[in-house]
């Protein structure tokens, strides 16, 4: 891991302990969830995202407030990444009326219009169309914002993914393109899903410029995104960044993770973004052995927070079952 | 003082594109086809030329991927029409309209609407076989979060585009093939945005309702017709809006008329028709005096042969004969 | 002597898989993580060992490919048995479902039949939210050209797969997701195909059918156990076969007891119920003494907090009180 | 035009005559196809391949009996091309029961399941899958077979294109991928629907091994298709072919032709696949004057005596309306 000028990436140590703050508010926040889910508080499907932290965080560093976020179902990180308020998320998946998405979503569906955070969407692949329209929006009222659409490995084999490259390819649409390959799709390996494994190649296929990056070096990720974005920006179309990552957690809370060796999960771990990135910037001196205490502290209290909010934040009440189905005639006009 | 001109239905949906294009720039108008083509059923013929290609956008052939997109922009703040080409293809969009579309409200809380118009053209007649000939209109009525309309006149062809627009959420606008040679008058001065909530009666009538929408309409009248030759009054009632469905005008007619038929190119199966003929039931059962029946689509892939695609679909014969038996004769 | 175990219905679905694959060469089973991870559901956990990757086929994510491949593999004269998933994501493949699968047959005057088996796990409870908790029952059973079948009971689970497998045509089984860690009986000796044409009743009664299928039917029983403590005996008759439909038990049924309730966990508009209230007004209408009532599915994207999902999804309380209006108590 | 040795083709007069003869039936089957349309005898979408007819015929001389053949819509010429009886070809476009597909299909579903032909299908991409499905069969059957798969270029936009590439390559199916890229798809251009108008990239890039062939001349397609199907047939997996062609009249009877220019068409015309191969046959003297004069005799009289069976023919009683939704259970049985 080493941080050259022409990443764009300016590692003082207040940006140094930011990156590895916002790692570590995910990881502590989704350990937090998987230990509710235990008790029964968050219900339905919980995908963690704890190994893949440096995606979220990297790639968010190169988005302004204008820009707009697609993200699938294991999005807990892009959200926190994103900004939008720990309490908010964790009510969500307590399925309270002051979660982001009022409890209607859950885990799979956290949205934060503020945030231009437009899901959690649940579909494989389901959420490519949908970045791609938002960025026909920005392209056709002349706006220069980026959408960022993360989505896993999977995703590349579905129709979605290869119809919504040549829609942004052959309208030059200005999204940032995020494959998080995290080498399984629930159980399914990814030589035995693509014939072709290299997913930037199906991008680049399109004339999308497409580049593979080590997803466990945020500050990898984070120059590569900004590359991308000031492509984008400067009105070069779509831009393609394959992540390689890893889940250190099984793909749900239902999955026995038996599709993998125990020792290849515990050989990502050792080279994980956090620890990954704490032993080089400590190594370097560009953090101490107390600005990790003092992250580590500040999370915890965050976390703690964030879930005493969600426990006492009420559920909304059975009467309102029918809200929100369709957009009520006062708010339209 | 209203000036009225005789343009056929493909005339009034493109003067409604038209119309809603020039109107508000946030309008656009996408779907395989739609430019220099003109779209499947000519439609938007001529519309590029007065709009531009970014305005009036061919898509590759990918419906999932670009009604999608479809929905995307109007998130973003535009006002899209996606046109897909017939609903035959629609089946490969159905998850980005079932999921996504009419979803995305709910599951985020009330946060989004989307302001999404999606045209197609739909049903049977033209001799086009079992892959180009469907009538779904049924399995979109199903899903809450959308809103089904299907025109039937020139002056919906017109208005319910407008009136789509203006919906802030998803709107499907199903329009008959067999209708789009239609001729009708067209009144130019009308304010054209029409009430999507509501059904219209076509045809006033006493001793029974023939309740249908789209191509049935037409075939309704001429029953009507015919059953008024041998002194039956028979009204007929044009639904207009397949979901949510206007229960008060239906129900108003059938405790007046006491009979009820429903006419449905749907298979009979699953049908709308099973929809409101049960809701009939439901709420007007004390004042039938016969079973509600249905005139619906035989249960085949349509065939190609004329012969055997008009035995397959409803036909004023069989309406005549669906209402004689409610009234026993 | 038969003997018979205690299994869940997800160990009924296994079994009868690896029945199929033990008996038949042409059948292999085929779609996302069938293999090693075992299936959305784990219904297939163990069978890639027992029969291998060729037969036991993992699928990269591609709905409507697999699906596709399915169709061309059954015409091949392969036995194939697609798994989706969910029925959610069913809706990417519904192109291939219904405009190939469904129509091969017709659209070749007879020349080919299509011997393929789809299963998906469908409908709600689970919390999963709007994306994943989706009923579409009725728009499969809208189609001509397919069969589709729902087992609500352990028996079933491993019956109708058989038969599906013995039937010519395409099959759909829609296996509710929330009956797979059901427990039930399974005789181990008996000839377990099932005839997919006929319903059952699963609780014999006199003042009130109350029709339904899939997870309804327990819901229906639990109605039903309640009733009779209030001194009402209500009939269960669980659909099993949701096309064609088995007008005959249902109808036999109502003629003796002259009320009638569907219980569907599909949305109320559009649903399978109204299908099946029609039906029974259109053939039984003069032996009612009530209206057909529905309980069916509040028109909401399935909500995740369970309070609200669960307020959404018919129950027991509806169904008991849906009984007692038909009676008038 | 060049028949070099490598190609695979034995250009004997009889091998000359039998291509030329089997374009010439293509194209006046369908001359007579237009014309009793205009008349009213066929009716719904009718999809002409004027233009196109050397793809099919050199494609299918790679083909045995043993192998199938899926198309679309647009596929009088490969049901012809194929053996298919004209008659029963026509009589199926009038809707007679003496149709090959008992007049239910039309021009848009011509089957014959004794040639192995499997469509006519009219959802575009919709037959890819299927194709795939027939040669799994083949494969886990162990039959050394070929399916030979024809769509257009403005399939390759539609996710199913994608998918099925992906299926085949990583499965190895014995499938023979033929994309007819005539330019067009109804009215759109190529190059405002694919970022990447090399069609055969969007094969390659799964690995799948593909060409780019002149369309126009009957021979390089039977050499080209040859050499894939040998290969197909040896285990290696499937083949991607592009022929780059062009449709000479509209899309279907309906198209006013308004997207095109009459000088591209008119171009196109000059070398055409009938007239280039006939005037290079011809020069070459290995075919002779008398020969086409032959040919066109011939063709002319089972065009004619293909209109009298399938005008003569009955239709179907409308009583049989129901009949072939599904399979009668003695059949079955
Ligand atoms: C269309 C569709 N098919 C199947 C599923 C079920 N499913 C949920 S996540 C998942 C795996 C996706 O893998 P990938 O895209 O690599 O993302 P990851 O979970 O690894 O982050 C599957 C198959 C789904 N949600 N949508
Ligand atoms: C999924 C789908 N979308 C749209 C159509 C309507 N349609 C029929 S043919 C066609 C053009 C196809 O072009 P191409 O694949 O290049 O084949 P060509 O007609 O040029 O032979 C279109 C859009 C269809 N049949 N199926
Ligand atoms: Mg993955
Ligand atoms: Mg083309």
């Amino acid at each position: 891991m080493t941080a050259p000028a022409d990443r764009r990436v300016h590692l003082t140590h207040a940006h140094a302990v930011d990156l590895l703050s916002r790692m570590t508010r995910i990881r502590r926040f989704e350990e937090a969830c998987a230990e509710h889910y235990s008790a029964g508080r968050i219900r339905g499907f919980l995908h963690l995202y704890i190994g893949e932290e440096a995606n979220a965080v990297g790639v968010c560093q190169a988005l302004t407030e204008e820009d707009a976020i697609v993200a699938t179902y294991r999005e807990h990180g892009h959200a926190l990444a994103r900004g939008l308020p720990m309490g908010e998320v964790m009510a969500e998946m307590f399925g309270k009326a002051a979660g982001c998405s009022r409890g209607r979503g859950g885990s799979m569906h956290i949205f934060s219009v503020r945030h231009r955070f437009y899901g959690g969407n649940a579909i494989v692949a389901g959420g490519l169309p949908l970045a791609a329209g938002l960025a026909l929006a920005d392209r056709m009222q002349g706006r220069r914002r980026v959408t960022a659409c993360f989505f896993g490995e999977g995703a590349a084999a579905e129709g979605e993914f290869h119809e919504t490259m040549n829609l942004s390819a052959l309208w030059k649409l200005p999204v940032l393109f995020v494959c998080e390959n995290n080498l399984y799709a629930m159980g399914t390996a990814l030589e035995i899903s693509e014939s072709n494994t290299d997913i930037a190649a199906h991008a680049a296929v399109f004339g999308m410029p497409a580049e593979t990056v080590d997803g466990m070096d945020v500050v990898a990720v984070e120059a590569a995104a900004r590359r991308a974005a000031d492509a984008i920006r400067g009105g070069e179309g779509p831009r393609f960044l394959e992540l390689r990552t890893y889940r250190f957690r099984a793909h749900s809370m239902f999955d026995p993770d038996l599709y993998r060796e125990k020792a290849e999960v515990e050989a990502w771990k050792t080279h994980g973004p956090i620890v990954r990135f704490t032993e080089w910037a400590t190594a370097t001196g560009l953090i101490h052995a107390g600005d990790v205490e003092t992250i580590e502290a500040e999370v915890a209290e965050e976390v703690a927070a964030a879930v005493a909010f969600a426990d006492a934040a009420p559920f909304e009440p059975v009467e309102d079952l029918l809200k929100d189905v369709t957009t009520p005639r006062e708010v339209a006009r | 003082m209203t000036t009225s001109r005789r343009i056929t239905y493909r005339e009034a949906v493109r003067q409604a594109l038209r119309e809603a294009l020039a109107s508000d720039e946030r309008v656009f108008l996408m779907g395989e086809d739609v430019g220099a083509y003109g779209g499947a059923y000519a439609c938007s013929l001529g519309l590029v030329d007065e709009f531009g290609t970014e305005r009036v956008r061919n898509t590759p052939l990918a419906e999932s991927g670009f009604t999608g997109a479809g929905i995307g922009a109007a998130l973003g703040g535009m006002r899209p029409i996606v046109e897909i080409m017939t609903v035959n293809f629609a089946l490969l969009a159905l998850d980005q309209i079932v999921n996504t579309a009419a979803t995305l409200r709910h599951m985020s809380g009330g946060q989004v609407s989307v302001p999404l118009v999606i045209r197609m053209a739909t049903g049977a007649g033209r001799q086009l076989a079992a892959q180009h000939s469907h009538s779904l209109e049924n399995w979109f009525a199903h899903v809450p979060g959308i809103r089904v309309v299907s025109p039937s006149t020139i002056p919906d062809a017109r208005g319910m585009l407008k009136s789509a627009l203006a919906d802030p959420d998803p709107v499907i606008i199903m329009e008959h093939a067999m209708l789009y040679n239609e001729e009708g008058e067209l009144e130019d001065a009308e304010d054209h945005a029409v009430d999507l909530d509501r059904a219209a009666v076509r045809r006033p009538g006493e001793q029974a309702t023939i309740v249908t929408y789209s191509a049935g309409v037409k075939k309704a009248l001429e029953a009507a017709g015919r059953l008024a030759d041998e002194g039956i009054s028979a009204e007929v009632i044009d639904l207009r809006s397949l979901r949510p469905l206007d229960d008060e005008t239906v129900m108003a007619s059938v405790r007046r008329t006491h009979r009820a038929v429903i006419v449905d190119e749907g298979w009979r199966t699953g049908s709308l028709a099973a929809e409101v003929a049960t809701r009939i039931h439901e709420q007007a059962f004390y004042d039938l005096d016969a079973p509600v029946e249905r005139v619906c689509t035989a249960e085949v892939p349509i065939p190609y042969p004329r012969h055997l695609e008009q035995a397959a679909l409803p036909q004023p014969e069989g309406i005549v004969a669906a209402v004689k038996r409610t009234l026993r004769r």
